[in-house]
């Protein structure tokens, strides 16, 4: 299922490098910088994090960022007014939490914030507190705007909740590649192969993310089955680098286009690697 | 209108089977009319289902005898069943029957311990072999840390690094418990970072580990289960009431912070039509409200706020219009959270329940009257409630009963601080404490 | 021998008319034994005569429903019954029945309520208007004062400015409970002085004015009347063992210092002949004697202490050979004390009552064990009676009930402070409490 | 009743003027001196007070000169020492607490330190916290070696209690002026004549304390029927001047015997007064 075009296409043709970065961190030009960096270095699709206060979800990385970005004023508004100013091929995926989709605009429920992200040129949305259950209204409201809502599999999701979560899944889903929140690690678990065996009869892209912060972690997920790849915390790490050691806002755009660069290379090797083994099978 | 409304469960209260039938909200998908729900990342999703099953079998069918267990030990090692105790110089003050239900004699020093307790059993009865928890001001994560070391299960404690100075005191009793305590360093290290870091533990260990939550928040069926482990006290005091005064009661007052005291207090007379129930929320130091700089001096979710989404259920929120959480303001640090338990929104929506707000001053004035008129030094908490009680006394019924949910003990240190700030009209002369501070 | 062997009292167990003879000691005339009496200065006398009239009248005779009203108060303002607990944990560790008497539970935190509410509420029977205490630690000073403020009692404590100083906590308690607290500036402003000066006020006040004292000494009626108060713990108990267990138990363990919770657990069991009854004293760090120095650094009256007359009876005392009194020391304030209760020291040479002293390091040891097994953080007092166990386990039968006279959040800073000074082998890590003291 | 003459003849011949130090204060040798200016000042008996490490019936004044005594090293060792090498022709009586008497000397009970007074001269003992009921065996031991035992009645002794203590006292009944603890005041109390009319028809020597300070009082205490004033607080505060401002022992020592000469000159005064009424009537 898709509502996106510029989604689909992002994932129609060899693996998706997909990026994740907080809007405003650590303050809205630099952050227009580094996401239009991301876009240089190869991105297919772009998640914008939109920072919610309290986010539970996230590992730490991503929560200092998160709090960098509030305290530097970020809001809904800002940050619909940012993807506006992006200057970006990359389809864009906006990722928040439920209360502040929720909240935006007049009157109760999420379309206001659906229609303006619309707007903006938002082509899907992630909200990782809000499971398939809730998220009836939330699906209604992008579905009458094209947005993909995309979900988020856990390696513990199964049975009855995974058919509904593939049920109500657009754009890609988001494979989690292991138990616990997001940050980076320096291994890639068992448990993403497991779980892209478990999806494979779904017929939807599988992004995997979680975790990955080399090339060689993204060949090996890639060659490993899944369609694309989301690397979040390791890219947040750069920013962070950036604000400890006072780096210029050049520098550290700069850093995350060679990281990009080489995610995306990883990500073609597994490609290429798996297709090649495909053929010769 | 907004898109829950077409969610709202019909109250299967006609056919419960269970005495008294206001306690079968929530209790088969978490949702209380327009509130409640399981807003958690998914990773945690397998979690609560196996909770929610476990709660079924164990809590509400007393699988394995659990809850022969949960009352057995709540007696032996908490101290069950605490007394109603008339006032007798509050009732003469007020001109009304003054009962108070005293949770502050319970081990531990407030009603935290019937959850915790109930909580670290069932996790044992689930086979788990560790227990989280998180704790702001510590009075969870020590009465969680008693539970586990009774229990013999490993626990660690999230505390935020702030929290953790103010709150050395707890701290220690937890760490004396065994229970680990971990410092969370992120963001402003309070509270709220502490629950994102249990979050973030608890969706690592999901397999092995139960995590702990300290009121009838969070996702379901947390508010539930927390519900129905502190309903021990409306058992009680509904008996006892009736036992000491031959009747009900005309009213049933309690503080609000995230509300399991406060749930507690009511479940049995949810159904009593005559009762009126009061929750007490910290009123801070106003209820007016500073959008600018995301602050909210006060507490008072169920009077002020608004309907959101937070820390896994729709309830009702202090945020700002754009739905950033506010940073909530209280005297009493236990009263201090941004929410409040969905059932406790939704018995106000319905007007079962009045809220009322109760400021700083009247809550330090009420903490100063129960010490010198009835020899009970309170919780800055459960302060509030006799705040309520000098306030609105005349808008009460012949006979009233307040829920002392916890001791002062702890409050030993803020209250000399906060009364020296403020002029408190029946404080005791303070100056041989405040002179050296 | 000595004279006072002549006045030796007959006990009078044969024909008493209450259930169980025990009790009976010393009623009459204050003399157990060679120990007790009513050495007083003279215009105390007709306050003390007067006050065993309403001991009699009041307690033993129940007029005007006193002991009902007592019991009534004690029951929903104290919280009694206290459980009788099983200790899982311990009892595996020991291969032993052990169960807890949680004296822990009673508000305020120790045994001490239970007389402390009785004298106040005898001396509104005797139409006093005022009452008086002393304290050193303030665990006394603060049950008094909430009786008092309970019972509508004008209350003054003195206590010495040394320990005002090291107790801030208390102090602040009594005070908000509505006391007077009184600094003590004379001598070394310790509790000796107190009770100089509590013995001074009384002097002049005894005619609308009650001295509340702490423990089971000072003159005759006091020994005898606060063991009748204080009895209630082991009414309970025998009950609560016999119904839990089917039988008496083998074994009963209680700390003393003055002796007021000992006597209280031991009361009903006393013509048990099948039971023993052991007192724990505080060893300090060794019992030998400093001589030159006029300090006994232990607290260990009944083992180590001699034949004296110290604040108004004859019992054992640490005391030189000149009979001057020795500075005693304990690493719990509460059991620091020269002397103790008459009827205990008469119970010891009957070889009834055997006296174990438990130093500090092992009374550390049993605070950390009681903590992180039991999740119970005892009173550094009580934490003696676990030493014992620890120490003792091989010589106790096979069903022993331990008095857990006091909860320890009060001794916090105390053995945060003791525990770093010392290798206290099962102690949690203390670093991030001692680095900035 | 009488064991010692040098008692009786005290009080046989007008008013008994009786000092009460603390022996050892503030110093052995300073002490003496006091001692003895007592004597000069015209002391018909003195008091020397033992110190006790919990002195329960002493006010403030006296708890503190017991503390600087025992402080500078007085046991009952030296304090029978003291007596011996004093040079007084008062009567002397010890005051001090039961458990020093009952714990002196070889074997237990209070006979070793009765007879051991007797041999340092001492003529009678006060005992503030032993009341009659309990002084069976230090009366007996008195009654051996030829020692009064007097006892302390109190505003609120009456009934059976004053029978059985006036069967018991010898040498003089220590009449307590009102109410309370040891202590200087300003006023001479109405108690204090209600005692003596309680205490006519008993046979002994009545000597009136607590709170007696000036020659105006002493002469409004004899001329109320008083055998005797005993003064303690009064000189004690003397001596605690002479420490707080540093003055030598001679100025404290004639300090001591002026306020002796004020002292037992408005005795004689009082009693004047009193025989002339009685001769007038
Ligand atoms: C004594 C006491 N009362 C009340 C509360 C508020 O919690 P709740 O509203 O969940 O009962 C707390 C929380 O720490 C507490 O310690
Ligand atoms: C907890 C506790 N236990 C024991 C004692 C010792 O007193 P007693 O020996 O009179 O029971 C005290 C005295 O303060 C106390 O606080």
């Amino acid at each position: 299922m898709a509502n996106s075009e510029a989604i689909a296409a992002a994932f129609a043709d060899g693996p998706a490098y997909v990026p994740y970065l907080v809007v405003g961190d650590p303050d809205y030009e630099s952050s227009k910088a580094y996401v239009e960096a991301l876009d240089r270095g190869g991105a297919d699709v772009i998640e914008l994090g939109l920072p919610f206060s309290e986010p539970i979800a996230e590992g730490s990385t991503i929560q200092e960022a998160l709090v960098r970005s509030l305290d530097a004023g970020m809001t809904p508004t800002r940050f619909f007014e940012f993807a506006e100013e992006l200057d970006v091929d990359a389809a864009l995926v906006c990722m928040t939490y439920y209360n502040l989709i929720y909240q935006y605009g007049e009157g109760e429920g999420p379309r206001p914030f659906v229609e303006r992200a619309a707007a903006a040129g938002i082509q899907g949305l992630v909200v990782p507190d809000l499971p398939a259950e809730e998220a009836d209204p939330l699906r209604e409201a992008c579905d009458e705007f094209g947005l993909d809502l995309v979900f988020i599999v856990a390696p513990t999701t199964r049975g009855d909740r995974l058919d509904r979560m593939m049920e109500n899944v657009s754009g890609y889903v988001y494979v989690q590649a292991r138990l616990g929140t997001t940050g980076a690690r320096d291994d890639v678990s068992d448990q993403t192969t497991e779980s892209l065996d478990r999806l494979r009869e779904y017929d939807v892209p599988k992004a995997v993310g979680f975790g990955i912060s080399t090339g060689e972690h993204a060949e090996r997920i890639v060659a490993g089955g899944a369609d694309g790849i989301i690397v979040g915390s390791a890219l947040v790490d750069v920013v962070a680098e950036g604000v400890a050691e006072d780096l210029s806002t050049d520098e550290v755009a700069d850093r995350l286009e060679a990281l990009s660069r080489e995610l995306k290379e990883g990500a073609r090797r597994g490609y290429r690697s798996r297709t090649e083994a495909v053929e010769s099978a | 209108m907004s898109e829950t409304d077409t969610r709202t469960t019909e109250e299967p209260n006609d056919t419960a089977p269970s005495r008294r039938p206001g306690r079968e909200r929530g209790r088969d998908d978490g949702k209380f009319g327009r509130y409640g729900g399981q807003y958690v990342p998914e990773a945690l999703m397998p979690a609560i289902e196996e909770l929610a099953d476990a709660y079924g079998r164990y809590v509400l069918n007393n699988e394995d005898g659990f809850m022969d267990e949960f009352r057995e030990r709540l007696a032996d090692f908490g101290g069950r069943p605490t007394p109603l105790q008339r006032a007798d110089r509050l009732s003469e003050r007020y001109d009304t029957e003054v009962y108070l239900k005293r949770e502050d004699l319970l081990h531990g020093g407030a009603h935290k311990l019937n959850n915790a307790l109930g909580q670290v059993l069932l996790a044992k009865y689930m086979g788990k072999e560790r227990i989280i928890a998180e704790t702001g001001a510590g009075q969870h994560g020590t009465a969680t840390a008693m539970a586990a070391a009774h229990l013999d299960m490993p626990c660690t404690i999230y505390m935020g690094e702030r929290d953790i100075n103010r709150q050395r005191p707890n701290v220690f009793r937890m760490k004396l418990n065994g229970s680990e305590v971990k410092p969370v360093t992120t963001g402003r290290g309070t509270l709220k970072e502490a629950i994102s870091e249990t979050m973030r533990d608890w969706a690592e260990t999901v397999e092995d580990t139960h995590y702990v939550i300290g009121s009838i928040v969070g996702p379901h069926p947390f508010p539930v289960m927390v519900r129905d482990f502190q309903a021990v006290i409306s058992e009680e005091a509904r008996e006892q009431a009736i036992e000491k005064t031959g009747g009900l009661p005309t009213d049933v007052v309690a503080c609000a912070g995230g509300g399991s005291n406060t749930m507690g207090t009511f479940a049995e007379f949810v159904d009593d039509e005559s009762v009126a129930l009061h929750a007490v929320e910290a009123g801070g130091s106003t209820l007016e409200v500073d959008e600018a700089a995301g602050v909210a001096p006060n507490s008072a979710s169920l009077y002020a706020g608004e309907e959101g989404v937070l820390h896994g259920a729709r309830t009702k929120l202090l945020q700002d219009s754009d739905g950033q959480i506010m940073e909530s303001h209280s005297v009493s640090s236990g009263l201090d959270y941004a929410g409040v338990g969905p059932e406790l929104a939704y018995l106000v929506d319905e007007g079962r329940v009045s809220p009322v707000a109760v400021d700083d001053d009247a809550a330090l004035e009420g903490f100063h009257r129960l010490s010198n008129t009835e020899g009970i030094i309170p919780a800055l908490e459960t302060a509030h409630a006799f705040g309520f009680l000098e306030e609105h006394h005349e808008e009460l019924g012949e006979r009233v009963v307040v829920n002392v949910s916890g001791r002062g003990d702890k409050d030993l240190d803020a209250a000399i601080e906060e009364t020296d700030q403020r002029d408190v009209p029946n404080a005791p002369d303070m100056s041989m404490f405040t002179e050296g501070m």
